[in-house]
């Protein structure tokens, strides 16, 4: 039993995660003061959202490029509908997701059935995307955003807890269960595992790709309408630097590029690291000229932790079974 | 029995029957670079006739220019895709070099010749860093180099604390503003060599075959005597000294070398380093390449960028327009194979 | 006047900053009779964007530029090279390092507006205060600029520069960093300098979430958040540049050196670090009481550099 | 006769460059199973993709309970009640056993909650009913091969459906499973379904099946007729035109040959203990062993693709130290032909030239590293010709030959490699008869002319015609050495006595 849970995806990145809150707590006391967790748990909430949306696309063992350009159309529409045609915030955001939502489902859509690579189709659609943005805002910030989603970009719920958790924490649940419990998401996996087995299974591989792609959107849409809330103005540049940061976390969290394995759970860790990292950066006051060097010396480590504990495992394992 | 016997009397040959033989031309004809000159004809005769100004000696030189740095970022991406991994550190690596053969140029006061040497090696270096970790950590080349891009750009921040070295030999310089014969650029010429050698490379060497070998199926390739990890070290030594060339090519453009040429920590490069090979065909997941592939990819999507800058699309949206031909792109190409194929053409 | 200028006003890429070119563009070729005065904007801010950009706009016909180096030194060599087609160049908000053949740079003194804000800081700290430092990308080398004419207030006035954040130019980061800091080290600093558009307005949003007035800041440029924080009293004041003044004053210089004038060879320039050719454009700094009229303000420097703009600079024969 | 439950006519399929079904015509009647046999590349793969939808038919018409019957997914053949056991392992590494078992039935319920104990208590059932010794939440990629194939049957199976196609679904099976395998085939025969069986073993095809369809070259060399009255040697001669020749290969002593691999007290790192055994100059020493005994690793471990961790291995009587398998084929001129040719034999999506080259490139090329094309070719070329490798050209890529093909290619890379060592791991694993008989024929001439082999198989009859000596493994450590006087029963029984003793002693 104990060995099951050691072996979970999750684990290495839960290790690596608490090892660092550990490490830098004892150094800086201040990192886990109520005011940092939550500054901490609202830069999770948000990035979480944006790799959870890579997540499922690397599940079928693809790649979404627009993840970050339908993040940020997404963001100005929730801002631009509220500034422009004064609509509640509610149906705005709802709008918005439903642009996010039918930006993915045309990424599925020419996926699926030109069998044109998703590199190539998402490259293409994050240029339209983007160029929507960019026409609609001409790189203008909408700035009238009604004090109700400022404050739920900011408030806290109870403790150091920001509201901005909740969307978050429902949709890790919701993927999770989708992922892990529902035959639709392990079809998503499935197909990532082996497509031509799952198509010889008959499993719709294209309706799974649409589908994957759709969720896909959905979340990007979601997180940059979060986004819009906690910095209070619709900036056209959101979503510009979300591409590494959206592969990142879902593969420091165990997930597998050829695809048919994710980890909900790893995928959240692997955010806590890239947010722990970045506060250590201007939190140990590193010098601006090297704070890129201990970035990346410190996202090594995070990788090489995990994998060291994976080498234990497999040497373990070969050992016992002689 | 005898029906036996009468069976026993067709067909006893060894060879098979055959349907419809490929010769050369018709697998040609199919094919991703046939494909991509068909696009960028097809391109250049809508442009050209939208805006005749495209076909001027000025833009077709400068078109030649950028192309063939975005062409050489995609063959210093394309080299290790072959091995089923990717190099985000393109671009650091490549501004690395480039300010290494700055430094040996302007600080050193070495001759253009062994500068570029240096800088090469460095950026060969480099890429060979990256190579070694990932055979030796066993993690995913994306993670590795995710996390060099970082170590490479912030050291050569931290050395050169941001400041651009300008004294580039005058000879060097003007290798980037040369013209042969009013329309060609010389690093048109430089790309197309490496580009033969390259092809040369993997079509008749040893070295290329097992590279190929390795990164279509590393198992099987180690399996049949193949040091893998050996051809994965050299790839991405090999990326990287491609990956100096194209920052090389930068700095006799801009006569000079300086830290924000690939943007912040080279992340400008990804795009036309992906770019260039998915379009002309190099496989995601290794082990399959096509050198004119790349070469015309990355020339196609400068195009379309150029020729839309010409049209003078409206400038916010312009993005829109250059995604929506990129689309449409590879949907024509989708449509004339389907076609071919559909009509039994070939 | 001369109808066959087609000016191109180029910025370094898509930014709120640029808007006002768009603007001014159109004035001066309406009150000049300029063939064209456009605005031009690069789709992402990569130089090498730029770059194909203006070679397009020479095969255009634009025989003018006025451009945002998206490198101070990586962008001469286009410079150059749009300059031997004749047309005059000029750098617009930002400078080309000297030699260049821009005929001058128009725009703000990074350094200068940097070392100015921190003055104004100052005023309203008490000696020996400690002040972070919010900035944009390391790559550009007006960045160094900016933190060395930080450093070098701050020592003169006494005071300290605790911590230097910089690569912040996009919302996400700055929004984690800047928050992050004040999370953990709001008690110890007594005032904020940011001297890019993006940290400036998030660093504002971020003061007025923790509510603390006591931390005084002065940002840059006139982003609403920005402003609006001042007029709350959350933000001490704003370095404000003149994007406006240099896209009209720029059109209007390149059309009357295209019809035969040419710069003085004893103008009076400025030097600051990057070149010896620049004309300051306008920076000043906007507390609570001025930000209501600072654009009033930018127009009667505008109108003022106008005004003399062709004895001062141009002979014009 | 009752009406037949499925039919097809003038099914025609053409592949770039292969006629591979050319007017094929089958009829399945309930209650049946059904052969399909054929050479290697003879279409039959090919005629149960379009029967399930893989493959659209360039011509002909299909028909279930007289209906037009035109799949054009997968999906769509399940749901109108076929379903299959491909040849190639179709499984989702990352996924259960039982997940994989049922994956079929996951797609239908989309938004229903999946019931894992419930999903695993079924999964276990069928594990029980084809006894596959593992757990049913254990992922696939954990299994070996033989375990990988039993679970692709039960997938198949648990979907209950009134016809089945099989093909080569023994292929990485040993006799004791397949006959477990028939137990459970006979009784769905007795249940009234329509089985449709394709294998190379023709003893098997005897045992059970009672009709049968033959194809060569892409068209029917017999259609739907009754075996009785068909013996082994009518089979063949509709499968490959003449008649069967079985070799009777005198026995060899090489007792005065050189020893070329001296293997002493080795143990690895997979759990190998107390290896010792000598391959003479010109042998064909066999190991014999059930599936999972160890051979496979130790094979790795002595070309250095498996980590030794004591013992030695003297080479022409040196010591040798093999770090990699470039240094065991370059250093020590040893090869390994692997078991496994989808996932380490061959490079899928290469052409056979490329591939079969893949041992000689560095042998070929010149000072510069530069090598052709054509120097390639006529090194590989003889020993396709000799494999009689069925293919329009040499570049077409490996992945789209039939399998026998492909185990064809496996092989040869290794006999252009020259090598004074070869270990061939199951050679002839879906291999058809003809070719089988060329590949013994082939390690025969191979050790007449110096090479020494290590041959791997678990197929005893292979085993008995080829082999001089067989020495036999369980457990992961050597039982015995048999002399092999080629005759069946006894060296056969012999074997399983050193197999068998070994476990009764092992369980006291
Ligand atoms: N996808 C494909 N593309 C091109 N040719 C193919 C493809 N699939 C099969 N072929 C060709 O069709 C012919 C028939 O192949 P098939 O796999 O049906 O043979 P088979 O009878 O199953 O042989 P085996 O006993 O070796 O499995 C072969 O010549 C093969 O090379
Ligand atoms: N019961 C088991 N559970 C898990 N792994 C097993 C079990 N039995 C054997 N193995 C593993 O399977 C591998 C051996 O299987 P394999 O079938 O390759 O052996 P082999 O002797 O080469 O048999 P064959 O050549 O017939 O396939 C070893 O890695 C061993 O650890
Ligand atoms: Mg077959
Ligand atoms: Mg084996």
């Amino acid at each position: 039993m104990k060995r099951e849970f050691l072996k979970q995806d999750w684990f290495g990145p839960f290790i690596v995660t608490l090892l660092a809150i550990v490490i830098v707590g004892a150094l800086k006391p201040s990192f886990l003061s109520p005011f940092n967790i939550q500054i901490l748990l609202l830069a999770i909430s948000v990035n979480a959202l944006v790799a959870f949306s890579q997540m499922v696309i690397i599940a079928i063992g693809q790649m979404n490029l627009s993840v970050g350009a339908i993040g940020g159309l997404a963001a100005i529409s929730f801002a631009g509908m509220m500034e422009i045609w004064g609509l509640p915030w509610p149906l705005a955001a709802v709008l918005s997701l439903g642009i996010g939502l039918f930006a993915g489902l045309t990424n599925g859509l020419l996926c699926a059935y030109t069998g044109i690579s998703a590199f190539v189709i998402t490259l293409a659609t994050l240029s339209v995307f983007k160029g929507i943005n960019l026409g609609i805002t001409e790189a203008q910030p909408f700035y009238d955003v009604p004090e109700v989603v400022k404050w739920l970009g900011n408030a806290t719920m109870v403790g150091p807890i920001p509201w901005l958790v909740v969307p978050f924490a429902l949709s890790a649940i919701a993927l999770w269960y989708l992922l892990f419990r529902l035959p639709l998401g392990r079809s998503v996996l499935a197909v990532g595992g082996n497509t031509h087995a799952a198509e010889l299974s008959g499993i719709s591989v294209p309706w799974i790709v649409v589908f994957a792609h759709s969720v896909s959107g959905l979340l990007a849409a979601l997180a940059g309408i979060m986004l819009v809330a906690r910095l209070q103005l619709g900036q056209p540049s959101i979503g510009d630097d979300w591409l590494i940061l959206s592969f990142a976390a879902p593969i420091i969290g165990g997930a597998i590029l050829t695809g048919g394995r994710v980890s909900v759970g790893g995928t959240c860790c692997g955010v806590a690291i890239v947010a722990i990292i970045t506060q250590v950066l201007v939190l140990f006051n590193i010098d601006p000229f090297l704070v890129q060097v201990v970035l990346g010396g410190l996202i090594l480590w995070a990788v090489s932790v995990n994998r060291i504990r994976e080498v234990r495992e497999q040497r373990k394992a070969a050992a016992g079974a002689s | 029995m005898s029906q036996i016997e009468n069976e026993n009397k067709t067909g006893s040959s060894a060879i098979p029957k055959q349907g419809r033989r490929f010769d050369p031309i018709q697998r040609f004809l199919l094919s991703n670079e046939f494909g991509l000159i068909v696009l960028i004809v097809v391109f250049a005769i809508i442009f050209s006739t939208v805006s005749p100004m495209f076909l001027s000696k000025f833009s077709l030189y400068a078109l030649g220019r950028t192309s063939a740095v975005n062409i050489m970022i995609g063959f210093s991406m394309m080299i290790v895709i072959v091995t089923g991994g990717l190099n985000l550190a393109v671009g650091a690596i490549g501004v690395c070099a480039a300010m290494a053969g700055g430094w040996l140029m302007q600080a050193v006061g070495l001759h253009w010749l062994p500068a570029l040497m240096g800088g090469l090696a460095i950026g060969g270096l480099l890429g060979a860093v990256n190579g070694v970790l990932i055979v030796r950590s066993g993690l995913h080349s994306f993670v590795i180099t995710l996390a060099t891009m970082s170590i490479m750009f912030g050291v050569m921040i931290f050395l050169t604390q941001a400041e651009s070295y300008r004294e580039i030999s005058p000879a060097f310089t003007a290798f980037g503003r040369m013209k042969l014969w009013g329309v060609i650029p010389p690093m048109l010429l430089v790309t197309i060599g490496i580009g033969i050698l390259l092809w040369v490379l993997f079509v008749y060497s040893s070295l290329g075959r097992q590279i190929l070998a390795a990164g279509a199926s590393p198992a099987a390739a180690e399996l049949s005597g193949i040091h893998v990890d050996r051809m994965i070290v050299w790839c991405h030594g090999l990326s990287g000294v491609l990956a100096g060339v194209a920052g090389f090519m930068l700095v006799s453009r801009t006569g000079a070398a300086i830290p924000s040429m690939a943007g912040q920590l080279g992340q400008d490069w990804l795009l036309p380093a992906f770019l260039a090979p998915v379009l002309g065909g190099t496989l995601l997941t290794g082990g399959r390449v096509s050198v004119l592939g790349t070469l015309l990819g990355g020339f196609l999507v400068t195009m379309l960028t150029s020729g839309l800058l010409l049209m003078q699309v409206g400038a916010f949206w312009m993005q829109t327009y250059l995604g929506l031909l990129l689309l449409l792109a590879v949907l024509l190409d989708l449509a004339r194979r389907s076609y071919l194929s559909r009509n039994k053409l070939v | 006047a001369d109808s066959s200028t087609r000016v191109a006003l180029v910025p370094g890429g898509p930014h709120p900053y640029f808007a006002a070119w768009e603007l001014a563009g159109k004035d001066a070729a309406k009150d000049f009779g300029l063939g064209a005065a456009d605005y031009k904007v690069p789709q992402k801010w990569e130089l090498s964007l730029q770059n194909q950009m203006l070679e397009s706009l020479v095969t255009q016909g634009y025989n003018a530029f006025l451009v945002f180096p998206g490198d101070p030194v990586g962008t001469v060599a286009i410079a150059d090279e749009l300059a031997a087609t004749g047309a005059p160049v000029m750098a617009l908000a930002g400078c080309l390092k000297d030699p260049s053949q821009a005929v001058f740079c128009m725009g703000t003194d990074t350094g200068n507006s940097a070392y100015l804000g921190t003055q104004e800081l100052l005023k309203v700290l008490p000696k020996g205060a400690k002040i972070a430092h919010f900035t944009g990308f390391l790559v550009d080398p007006n960045t160094q600029l900016r933190i060395d004419a930080v450093e070098k207030a701050a020592s003169e006035g006494g005071a300290e520069v605790v911590q230097v954040i910089a690569d912040i130019d996009a919302p996400e980061p700055a929004e984690e960093k800047i928050n992050a800091y004040l999370a953990a080290h709001a008690d110890d600093v007594d005032g904020i300098i940011t001297t890019a558009w993006v940290p400036a307005v998030v660093a504002s949003n971020a003061l007025r979430k923790i509510g603390d007035k006591r931390i005084k800041m002065v940002g840059i440029d006139h982003d609403e958040v920005v402003l609006g924080a001042i007029k709350d009293g959350y933000v001490h004041g704003t370095m404000l540049q003149n994007p406006y003044g240099q896209g009209y004053l720029g059109s209007y210089a390149a059309d009357r050196l295209r019809s035969g004038c040419t710069v003085k060879d004893d103008a009076p320039f400025k030097s600051i670090a990057l070149t010896d050719k620049f004309i300051d454009s306008g920076t000043v700094f906007a507390g609570a009481d001025a930000v209501d009229n600072y654009v009033s303000s930018m127009q009667n420097i505008t109108k003022e550099i106008f005004d003399g703009f062709e004895d001062t600079y141009l002979n014009c024969g | 006769m009752s009406n037949p439950v499925f039919e097809a006519t003038d099914v025609t399929k053409v592949f770039p460059g292969v006629l591979a079904l050319d007017k094929v015509g089958l009829s399945l009647s309930p209650g049946s199973i059904h052969a399909l046999l054929g050479e290697n590349g003879a279409g039959k793969s090919t005629l149960i993709k379009i029967m399930t939808g893989v493959h659209r038919p360039d011509g002909g018409l299909m028909s279930l309970d007289g209906k037009p019957f035109s799949p054009h997914t997968p999906r769509d053949a399940i749901s109108s009640g076929v379903g299959v056991v491909h040849q190639e392992r179709n499984l989702i590494p990352q996924f259960s056993i039982a997940e994989n078992i049922f994956l079929e039935r996951l797609s239908t319920t989309p938004f229903k909650k999946i019931d894992y104990p419930n999903l695993y208590a079924e999964a276990q059932k069928w594990l029980d009913l084809l006894e596959i010794d593992a757990r049913p939440e254990t992922q696939v990629d954990k299994l070996n091969v033989a375990r990988m194939q039993l679970v692709e049957i039960a997938k198949a199976l648990s979907l209950d459906t009134r016809i089945l196609l099989l093909d080569e679904p023994t292929a990485s099976l040993t006799q004791h499973e397949t006959e477990t395998l028939f137990g459970i085939l006979n009784r769905l025969r007795q249940d009234g379904a329509s089985l449709v069986f394709v294998s190379h073993k023709l003893e098997e095809v005897q045992e059970i099946c009672d009709r049968v369809t033959v194809l060569r070259d892409g068209h029917n060399a017999c259609e739907s007729r009754s075996l009785t009255g068909l013996d082994r040697q009518d089979i063949v001669r509709l499968m490959i035109g003449r008649s069967e020749q079985i070799p009777q290969w005198s026995q060899r002593d090489n007792s005065g040959h050189n020893v070329a691999l001296d293997v002493q007290n080795v143990a690895t790192q997979d759990g190998h203990r107390n290896i010792s055994f000598q391959l003479r100059k010109g042998e064909v020493l066999g190991l014999y062993g059930l599936v999972g005994s160890g051979r496979t690793e130790l094979a790795k471990a002595l070309i250095g693709a498996g980590k030794v961790t004591s013992g030695d291995i003297l080479i022409n009587g040196e010591k040798a130290s093999i770090s990699s398998v470039a240094d065991a084929l370059h250093n020590y001129s040893i090869g390994y032909v692997s078991e496994d040719r989808k996932g380490e034999g061959l490079i899928l999506i290469h052409s056979i030239l490329e591939n079969a080259g893949i041992t000689v490139w560095k042998r070929l090329m010149n000072a510069i590293g530069l090598v052709t094309d054509g120097k390639v070719e006529s090194a590989v070329d003889p020993v396709l010709k000799k494999l009689e490798v069925r293919t329009p050209s040499l570049r077409q890529i490996v992945g789209n030959l039939s399998g026998g093909n492909q185990q064809k290619v496996s092989v040869a890379k290794w006999l252009a490699a020259n090598v004074k060592i070869l270990i061939v791991d199951e050679p002839t694993v879906g291999v058809d008869i003809k070719t089988k008989a060329y590949v013994h024929e082939l390690i025969r001439e191979l050790s007449d002319a110096g090479t020494s082999i290590l041959l791997i198989t678990s197929d005893m009859p292979e085993m008995v015609t080829v082999a001089d000596l067989i020495l036999v493994m369980d457990e992961f450590e050597l039982r015995g050495e048999i002399v092999n006087d080629r005759n069946y029963d006894a060296v056969s029984e012999r074997i399983m006595h050193h197999i068998h003793g070994s476990t009764e002693e092992a369980a006291e």
